[in-house]
């Protein structure tokens, strides 16, 4: 097997606050390879946006790597120095928020925007980059591009401006692109258009994606393996349609029980009691186990590990041995 | 609640702050010494009969003429200067304090309401905000004055001369609360916990008061920190431009006003003391407004 | 060149020489315009524009006036100038109607001599004449000045920035409150004593500012030096003080007029109108306190109302000494052993330390039991408050200085008893005593100096008995110069350039 | 675009005639402006004719009516004190206030912006820090200490600068203007950094606050997460945004800026239009108060006038009511 | 549909909101005045112990027909009666309290919904204290009651009495939803409001809501207008459902008729637009065009611009909603004309 485009090791992420270092993501791992699309979901908190921040090297104080490598092709990425990480962005890596409106700067032209963003990364002179940004905006579905390449943010829809905020990341064909909850802030009906464009473009060009979000339907639907985080770490990490029809981790089986599905009739839905404990609260040993329903004793004592368990790997003792 | 006040962020970062700390620690001295002005001074500056005009102008101690009874000097009266400041920062605190209470109850008031009615009200006072804001306190602050003193009778001024001051610094400063409460009001209006006491039907005065108000006071503690320093300021310049406080019961900027006419001759201690009085006060009160604000701002944590 | 740079404390307030009556005003366009009379540096009073006069009758002075002299503008001096300009200070909004106080008619005898027709008999007639300027009438009237400023028409008067006079000096630019340039008059008739090629008057009002300017070598000259900043001027290398007496009497006034007072807790009398009570006052207040710590002894204490100067027995009178137990006993003599209150009136920018002063006195009389409520003002609201028509005020401090350097002028002004015809005048206390009217009406036409002068004793003493004011001292007067500069202080505070000569 | 400038104009007339209420209100009510006109000697029934002929003893509406007709013609009546026209007296100083707010203004822009982008990108630098304690420093300390404290240093002490003054000025078509000669030049140091000191400290300030705040917004993140550079990001993007509310603050400063000079011309005797307000506040000289007022208020609402404008320039989204109340 | 007088009628409801331009732009730029038509021309009505769901994307005035309810907005016309009673006939506070006290609403951000500063014990005491619930007895002993029933209502939504002492911040969301719901409950409702109670949630925190508000209708009666935009949500709480489009309702059935047979287009659309969690690897084709802007809707029909079957009657004609059969009601000209619009749906 070639080597995958991104590979991330041991990765923990720490805050060093006045109530002393708080571990917002330990010891993560996992691999995503040229084209695929990745998908990481769980619940608020969980250190997603932490892991995405982490990759693209823009984890803002007091928060910072505590340990653990990151890879792109092969190369470490997490200790370069500034100037060199700020070359990869934008240029080997894209990303995507999640807010569209609050993306762009307001005072500038979207095609002046676009045509920066294209001139940091190369030399095209300034009718060259007109030119690619107003194929990029015809690329991501916005009709009349030579008109509205020169209009301002407030001017666009939110289903357009996270188009143009879609056609940014894209500029200089980045091999990867994180996207952190691309369509929550949209509206029911745009969020499929602005997945599917997502989707369709990364095929197209062979990017690989790296897809945030915390809803199972959009991984589903979109991702080709995905990791389940629950409180900073990988509790399940596999192909979708494994972890989403067959579950292993009692997280994930939970998480998965409880989604309401049309044509599922049931009086309740399944439910995990408790919440997700905050990072300052976090249990000893696995911590999922003060509401896990399998718990066992050691399971306050012991960090489990990713553990292979049928097409998935999950991070549970109960598969110590192979069986739960 | 006492230990959670003391768990609390607030008082976390203050205790990393050296200089906040003694910027509170000098705040606190100077409240404390004002209000204890009676028992802390040495003299009582005000009482006329016990001063003896063949005391003025004695230098502090350490000079070659000093009297142990002055630790900083007398000024021209035969005033102890130590007495004096303590005294003069009673009155500055005072009507800084009160301007303040004054701005902070006008503003916040009209801001609330400003903010929670909307309509036509608070286009009105927002359009009177903004006419005060054309003009610099200070400039609002003469014109009360000179019109106030125009106004009342002769006799009365300086028996009223806190009063005026009051009123004009505070008058000039109540537009940056309105505005900021406003702000937020609009803000808090908006926010479910509020129409969720406006659906059963509580009034709105008493949701302004009791749901909004709380939720408002934050920046208006900041602003009224840097405010009191200003109002401070305010004060000693309108008194060094001769409109503030009768020179017989003096603040630091009269005080300061008093002490220049003898800069140059040598007499520095009589504008200098008061001077850093002042300065220092100001100081310390704007670097805990400072802190405050960084600290309050949730944005820049 | 010469260039002499100066300063004052405030501007002129117009070129106009009719519009006001104020010292410095007047002081300043005496380098520009003359009058018929002017003085010399020991203000004796010596011909200008007349070169002498006599006294026809009792009531008809002949002035002969000087020949050859003309205008800045090359205007041609003669009588009718004359007429012109004594008319035009009867106007209204002229401020110098002293200048025709006794004065019933004027009268042209020829081109060069001119008739003053008095109501009564005055030999002080000219004493108050050194100020009264005489314009040019032709220039004045084609110029739309033919009257003094009048406020109501809207209208600037084109003599309020503008000057046309014979004096020795020419207004060559003016920036009112910043700056005014003289060039000498080279026609002028007199011969020249200065040196000068330019002057420049700034007037800058901070005191501090004012010194830093001498001392930093900005200017040459400057007036008043602040008394505290006196010592600092002398020890800066090349500069000095110059210090003398002043001719200016300050003075408390007590209200014996009304029978309650103003801003009193005594109701229904009136303690100032109890001999004693005044007294108490005047033994209460240590003047020689005031004249070390205050004044930085740049004050003579006084006895009488009037500059030991000006009166030749002054020194049969002597002020009491400070005395704080008896002044108690006195006032509990009077029925206020725990004292009373009463408020006080102070201007605060009119004399040398005229609100420390007043704090001076507050404090002392704090002492005995007095609380004194000071309220001081800047001079126009103090003026406008304690002056008539308003006159309100009960006790309050004032500074005076007969315009002719008579007594006549203090006796009739301040101590004569206020009446209809203009006696009494500035007497804010209501004072009156029939004895001292009649003698000062007598001073008026009395010729025989030494009569004269024993009727102004009689007169004196009375008030001085009575304890009708508090006179508190004549205040120094203060300029300060480069040493490079010579000049001559006169005593009534006007500063005369033609005296200053620059090396 | 028209609707705006129309309205901005009609609340500028708004202002203006609130500020002419005030005025004359003023010059009714404080003191009596017949005492001020007349000398000692005039007697009650000559202050009575003059009452009548001035029209003091109309109504309030009709006094108040020709008060606002007289001005809209320039005229604001005569000054007491010095019986000369008042509009032309503060037009005779306009242009030393006007050069002294303009030189300050500029000196406050230019060292303020810099420094408040500076602390705002390095906001735990040991300069940052010291800026911070300098601008604190700057705040606190009362205008007037700060010029005396300059002039015993400068122009006592070591002597190189003018204590007070403009020094010479050279007058082109009836402007008096400093510039043009070394000692006008002079003179205008002290004055300006005094003047200009505590609005370069309040600028510096809110550039920081506004700097801190803009680099926390998603646009800058992504502007980052697009690989562009700090120069890029800082100069191009962030202060670019910071800008729109330091404008606006900026036009209010330097409306303060005018009204603050009553204290440093005071101080430097710098003869202006504040100077003159200042005597003319001692000698309660009413119509110059009133003419000062005004012309404050016209000035005020002029710059307001061109800073909405320039926020209309640099924000395409038009926020004019969106104007930030700051500290 | 049932006879009986429904809890809650909604009847020709409209709602408009003045988004003009300041008066002196409109007259320059010669624009007539902006309504915004929220809500418009809205009828429905929920009958005892159902949960009636309203659906649709955002801006397409699901709040504001909550508001209007619990009255927060007036109505611009049409009525809303609540068990008969209609609401515009009532003018004085004191005659309102009464039926304020029944009907109740919870809200969807859990944290905004509680006032920071207040504890947790006097935001569920407010309406407690504001409709005089446990008037009897002395001052203090009204205090005790107030404490014991908000202990009691603290474990009725799975939380501790002693939680009662704590500050919202100190919980996490779906504590605070729970808070919401204690306090919603305090003022013993029959009828409560609940918009997008859940769409903040994380999905497993969702499910604890959702089965908590299930045991409640059971346990009091409560009857729900439960506003949401995921169709999942609404499949598993609802027994009747309304599809919004732009202030107007277009389809109205109960929960089986809906989610088996779509008849609307746009209520097709939306089923299109749901990630297919169960990976039945169909392509889905999302629906086409954004959400018109509500200021300026389409003309006739306002769906017409998005819609694959519209004709010309569409761009022209407003469709009324219609009954179709005993369990839908559709404003739909295609479906009235019964035009094929399988093809366009796979
Ligand atoms: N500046 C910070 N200081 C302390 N803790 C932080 C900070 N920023 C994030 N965290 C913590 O890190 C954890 C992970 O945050 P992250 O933003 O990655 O969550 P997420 O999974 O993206 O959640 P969401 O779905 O809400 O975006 C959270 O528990 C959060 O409390
Ligand atoms: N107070 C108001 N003033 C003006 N317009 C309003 C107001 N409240 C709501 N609107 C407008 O009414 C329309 C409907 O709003 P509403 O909040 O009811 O939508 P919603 O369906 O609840 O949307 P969401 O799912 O985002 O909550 C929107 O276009 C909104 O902009
Ligand atoms: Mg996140
Ligand atoms: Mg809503």
């Amino acid at each position: 097997m070639s080597v995958p485009l991104l590979q991330i090791n041991n990765l923990s992420i720490e805050f060093n606050t006045r109530r002393g270092n708080l571990v917002a993501v330990e010891d993560i791992s996992f691999e995503v390879a040229e084209g695929e699309i990745f998908g990481i979901v769980g619940e608020s908190g969980a250190g997603k946006s932490l892991t995405g921040k982490a990759i693209i090297g823009l984890l803002e104080a007091p928060g910072r790597i505590s340990g653990g490598k990151i890879l792109l092709n092969n190369e470490r990425i997490d200790n370069l120095p500034y100037e060199q990480m700020r070359r990869l962005r934008g240029k080997s890596i894209g990303m995507v928020f999640q807010d569209p409106l609050t993306s762009l700067n307001p005072l500038y032209t979207i095609g002046r925007q676009l045509i920066e963003t294209i001139q940091t990364h190369t030399n095209h002179t300034a009718t060259q980059a007109k030119n690619r940004a107003l194929e990029l905006l015809r690329e991501v579905g916005i009709p009349a591009a030579e008109k509205r390449i020169d209009q301002f943010p407030h001017q666009f829809s939110g289903g357009m401006r996270q188009r143009v905020v879609i056609a940014l990341a894209l500029c200089v064909n980045p091999k990867l692109i994180i996207a952190d909850e691309p369509t929550t802030a949209l509206d029911v009906s745009i969020q499929a258009q602005i997945l599917t464009l997502l989707k369709n473009l990364c095929r197209k060009h062979g990017t690989a994606v790296i897809l945030i979000t915390h809803d199972m339907g959009v991984i589903a639907e979109t991702a080709n393996r995905v990791a389940v985080m629950y409180a900073g770490k990988i509790a399940e990490i596999g192909p979708v349609r494994e972890v989403v029809q067959n579950p292993q981790h009692p997280y994930a089986q939970g998480l998965m029980a409880s989604i309401p599905v049309i044509g599922r009739k049931m009086k309740y839905l399944a439910q995990i009691d408790g919440s997700m404990p905050r990072i300052a609260e976090r249990p000893s040993g696995c911590a999922f186990h003060p509401r896990c329903p399998h718990a066992i004793e050691l399971c306050n004592k012991q960090i489990p590990e990713l553990l292979n368990k049928g097409k998935t790997k999950a991070a549970c003792l109960l598969f110590r041995n192979g069986n739960p | 609640m006492l230990k959670r006040f003391f768990d609390s962020d607030l008082v976390y970062s203050f205790t990393r702050s050296p200089v906040t700390i003694l910027a509170g620690l000098v705040t606190v001295l100077y409240f404390l010494a004002s209000i204890f002005a009676g028992f802390v001074a040495p003299h009582n500056p005000f009482d006329m009969a016990s001063l003896d005009i063949m005391d003025s102008f004695i230098p502090p101690v350490w000079e070659v003429d000093g009297d142990p009874r002055f630790l900083l000097g007398t000024d021209d009266l035969g005033r102890g200067i130590l007495s004096t400041i303590i005294h003069g920062s009673r009155i500055s605190l005072f009507i800084g304090f009160s301007s303040v209470i004054f701005s902070l109850v006008l503003g916040v008031g009209l801001g609330l309401v400003s903010g929670f009615l909307g309509g036509k009200l608070d286009a009105f006072i927002m359009r009177v905000a903004e006419i005060q804001l054309s003009f610099p306190a200070i400039l609002i602050a003469l014109l009360i004055n000179g019109v106030l003193r125009g106004i009342l009778p002769v006799g009365q001024q300086s028996n009223l001369a806190y009063y005026v001051l009051i009123l004009s610094i505070g008058v000039s400063g109540w537009v940056q609360y309105a505005r900021t409460v406003r702000g937020s009001t609009m803000v808090e209006r908006n926010k479910e916990y509020v129409q969720s006491a406006r659906v059963i039907g509580i009034h709105p005065l008493l949701i302004m008061w009791r749901h909004i108000l709380p939720n408002v006071m934050g920046p208006i503690l900041v602003i009224a920190t840097i405010h009191l320093a200003v109002a401070v300021i305010s004060e000693a310049t309108l008194s060094f431009l001769g409109v503030g406080v009768p020179p017989t019961e003096p603040s630091l900027g009269t005080l300061i006003r008093i002490g220049n006419d003898f800069l140059f001759s040598g007499e520095w201690w009589i504008t200098i003391f008061p001077g850093l009085a002042l300065a220092i006060l100001v100081l310390a009160v704007n670097l805990l407004g400072d802190w405050l604000r960084d600290v309050l701002n949730p944005k820049l944590r | 060149a010469k260039t002499f740079r100066w300063a004052f404390q405030g501007d002129a307030q117009s070129l106009d020489p009719h519009s006001l009556n104020e010292t410095f005003t007047l002081g300043l366009l005496g380098n520009v315009y003359e009058g018929l009379v002017r003085r010399d540096a020991d203000l004796k009073i010596i011909p200008a524009l007349a070169a002498e006069w006599q006294v026809v009758e009792p009531t008809r002075w002949r002035f002969k006036l000087r020949q050859g002299v003309t205008f800045h503008n090359g205007n041609k001096f003669n009588a009718d100038d004359v007429l012109f300009s004594y008319g035009r200070a009867k106007m209204e909004g002229s401020d110098l109607t002293k200048c025709m106080a006794t004065v019933k008619e004027v009268l042209k005898v020829d081109e060069y001599t001119v008739d003053f027709v008095t109501t009564t008999a005055n030999p002080i007639l000219t004493a108050e004449w050194s100020s009264c300027y005489i314009m040019d009438k032709e220039w004045s009237e084609s110029n739309g000045a033919g009257s003094p400023t009048s406020v109501t028409e809207g209208k600037e008067n084109h003599a309020t920035r503008h000057a046309n006079g014979t004096g020795p000096f020419v207004v060559v630019s003016r920036e009112t409150d910043v700056k005014t340039v003289l060039k000498p008059n080279k026609h002028w008739w007199d011969t020249a004593q200065h040196n000068l090629t330019e002057v420049i008057f700034t007037p800058i009002g901070s005191d501090a500012t004012r010194v830093a300017a001498l001392l930093s070598g900005e200017i040459d000259m400057m007036y008043p030096v602040p008394v505290q900043d006196i010592q600092r001027v002398n020890s800066n290398e090349g500069t000095s003080a110059m210090l003398g007496p002043e001719l200016r009497t300050i003075f408390l006034g007590m209200d014996q007029a009304r029978d309650e007072l103003l801003y009193s807790n005594v109701k229904g009398k009136n303690p100032f109108k109890d001999v004693r009570v005044r007294e108490a006052f005047m033994l209460g207040i240590n003047i020689e306190a005031i004249k070390k710590k205050v004044m930085r002894n740049l004050s003579a204490p006084a006895a009488l109302m009037i500059s030991p100067s000006l009166f030749t027995h002054s020194g049969q009178f002597s002020r009491p000494a400070y005395n704080p137990d008896r002044a108690k006993e006195l006032l509990a003599d009077a029925g206020y052993p725990e004292g009373f209150e009463v408020g006080m009136d102070c201007p605060n920018n009119r004399y040398v330390n005229d609100e420390k002063i007043c704090q001076a006195v507050v404090a002392m009389l704090a002492k005995v039991g007095v609380k004194v409520n000071l309220l001081a003002q800047p001079k126009a609201q103090y003026f406008a408050k304690v002056l008539r028509p308003k006159w309100d005020t009960s006790f309050y401090l004032l500074g005076w200085t007969p315009g002719s350097f008579d007594s006549w002028n203090v006796l009739y002004n301040i101590l004569g008893g206020p009446s209809e015809d203009g006696r009494g005048k500035f007497n804010l206390t209501g004072y009156s005593n029939a004895r001292v009217d009649e003698l000062t009406d007598k001073i008026l036409v009395t010729t025989d100096a030494a009569k004269r002068d024993e009727m102004i004793r009689e007169a004196y003493q009375i008030t001085v008995d009575e304890h009708a004011y508090l006179p508190l001292h004549q205040q120094g007067l203060a300029w300060s110069k480069k040493d490079s500069v010579s000049l001559k202080q006169r005593a009534d505070n006007q500063f005369m350039i033609y005296h200053v000569n620059l090396n | 675009m028209a609707a705006f400038i129309i309205r901005r104009l009609f609340q500028s007339l708004i202002v203006m005639f609130f500020v002419a209420f005030v005025a004359f209100t003023m010059f009714r009510y404080v003191g009596d402006p017949v005492n001020q006109m007349v000398g000692i000697d005039t007697s009650l029934v000559q202050r009575e004719a003059l009452r009548e002929r001035l029209g003091l003893n109309d109504p309030f509406i009709m006094q108040f009516g020709r008060f606002v007709l007289k001005a809209l013609s320039g005229d604001f009546g005569i000054s007491y004190q010095h019986k000369r026209p008042v509009t032309e007296m503060l037009l005779e100083r306009f242009p030393a206030t006007l050069e002294l707010s303009l030189v300050s203004a500029i000196f406050s822009l230019l060292v303020g912006i810099p420094m408040g982008v500076y602390t705002g990108l390095h906001r735990y630098g040991w300069l940052s820090r010291f800026f911070m304690m300098f601008s604190l420093i700057g705040i606190s300390l009362p205008t007037f200490l700060i010029g005396i404290l300059l002039i015993f240093l400068f122009a006592v002490q070591l002597q190189w600068l003018p204590s007070f003054g403009r020094g010479t000025v050279i007058e082109i078509g009836g402007w008096r203007t400093g510039f043009l000669t070394i000692s006008g030049l002079k003179a205008l140091i002290m004055p300006a950094i005094t003047l200009g000191l505590f609005q370069l400290t309040l600028i510096m300030r809110l550039v920081r606050a506004e700097m801190l705040e803009v680099l926390l917004t998603d646009y800058i993140k992504f502007a980052r997460a697009r690989g562009l550079s700090n120069k890029a990001i800082h100069f191009g993007h962030a202060l670019k945004n910071t800008m729109v509310p330091v404008i606006t603050i900026t036009g209010l400063q330097i409306g303060s800026i005018l009204a603050f000079a009553i204290i440093t011309e005071t101080v430097f005797q710098w003869p202006g239009m504040g100077l003159m307000f200042l005597q003319s506040i001692q000698n309660v000289d009413i119509p110059i108060m009133a003419a000062y007022l005004m012309m404050i208020a016209f000035f005020f609402v002029l710059i307001n006038l061109v800073v909405d404008l320039l926020y209309y320039v640099v924000d395409p989204r038009l926020r004019v009511d969106a104007v930030k109340a700051h500290g | 549909m049932s006879s009986e007088t429904p809890l809650l009628k909604v009847d020709a409801v409209q709602r408009f909101f003045d988004v003009s331009k300041p008066w002196l732009n409109r007259v320059l730029a010669n624009e007539p005045k902006l309504l915004l038509k929220a809500v418009d021309d809205i009828s429905f009505s929920i009958r005892k112990g159902e949960t009636f769901s309203l659906v649709g994307e955002s801006g397409c005035g699901k709040s504001t027909v909550a508001r209007l309810i619990v009255g927060l907005y007036p109505t611009s016309s049409g009525s809303i009666e609540f068990e008969g009673t209609d609401f515009s006939t009532l003018s004085k506070r004191n005659q309102m309290a009464p039926l304020r006290r029944r009907m109740t609403m919870i809200f969807q951000d859990p944290y905004t919904s509680l006032n920071p500063r207040w504890r947790v014990r006097d935001i569920i005491a407010e309406p407690i204290r504001a409709f005089g619930l446990t008037n009897t007895g002395g001052i203090s002993g009204s205090r005790l009651q107030i404490f014991n029933r908000v202990a009691e209502l603290l474990e009725q939504v799975g939380l501790s009495a002693a939680d009662g002492d704590k500050y919202p911040h100190e919980f996490s969301g779906g504590q605070c939803q729970r808070i919401s719901i204690a306090r919603a409950l305090a003022s013993e409702p029959d009828f409560i409001v609940c918009d997008e109670p859940t769409s903040a949630l994380d999905v497993s925190v969702q499910a604890q809501i959702l089965n908590l508000m299930k045991n409640l209708q059971r346990e009091l009666e409560l009857t729900y207008l439960f506003i949401s935009h995921d169709l999942a949500v609404v499949y598993h709480v609802s027994d009747n459902i309304g599809v919004m489009y732009l202030g107007r309702l277009c389809e109205i059935a109960d929960k089986e008729t809906l989610f088996t047979n779509p008849r609307h287009p746009y209520t097709r659309m939306l089923f299109n637009a749901i990630p297919d969690i169960n990976m039945s690897g169909k392509e889905r084709i999302p629906v086409s065009g954004e959400v018109p802007n509500p200021i300026e809707p389409p003309s006739g029909c306002t769906f017409h611009p998005r819609c694959p079957i519209a004709n010309e009657r569409c761009k022209r004609e407003r469709p009324e909603l219609q009954i179709v059969d005993s369990h839908s009601q559709v404003a739909c000209h295609a479906i009235e004309e019964k035009r094929n619009m399988e093809v366009h749906f796979i």
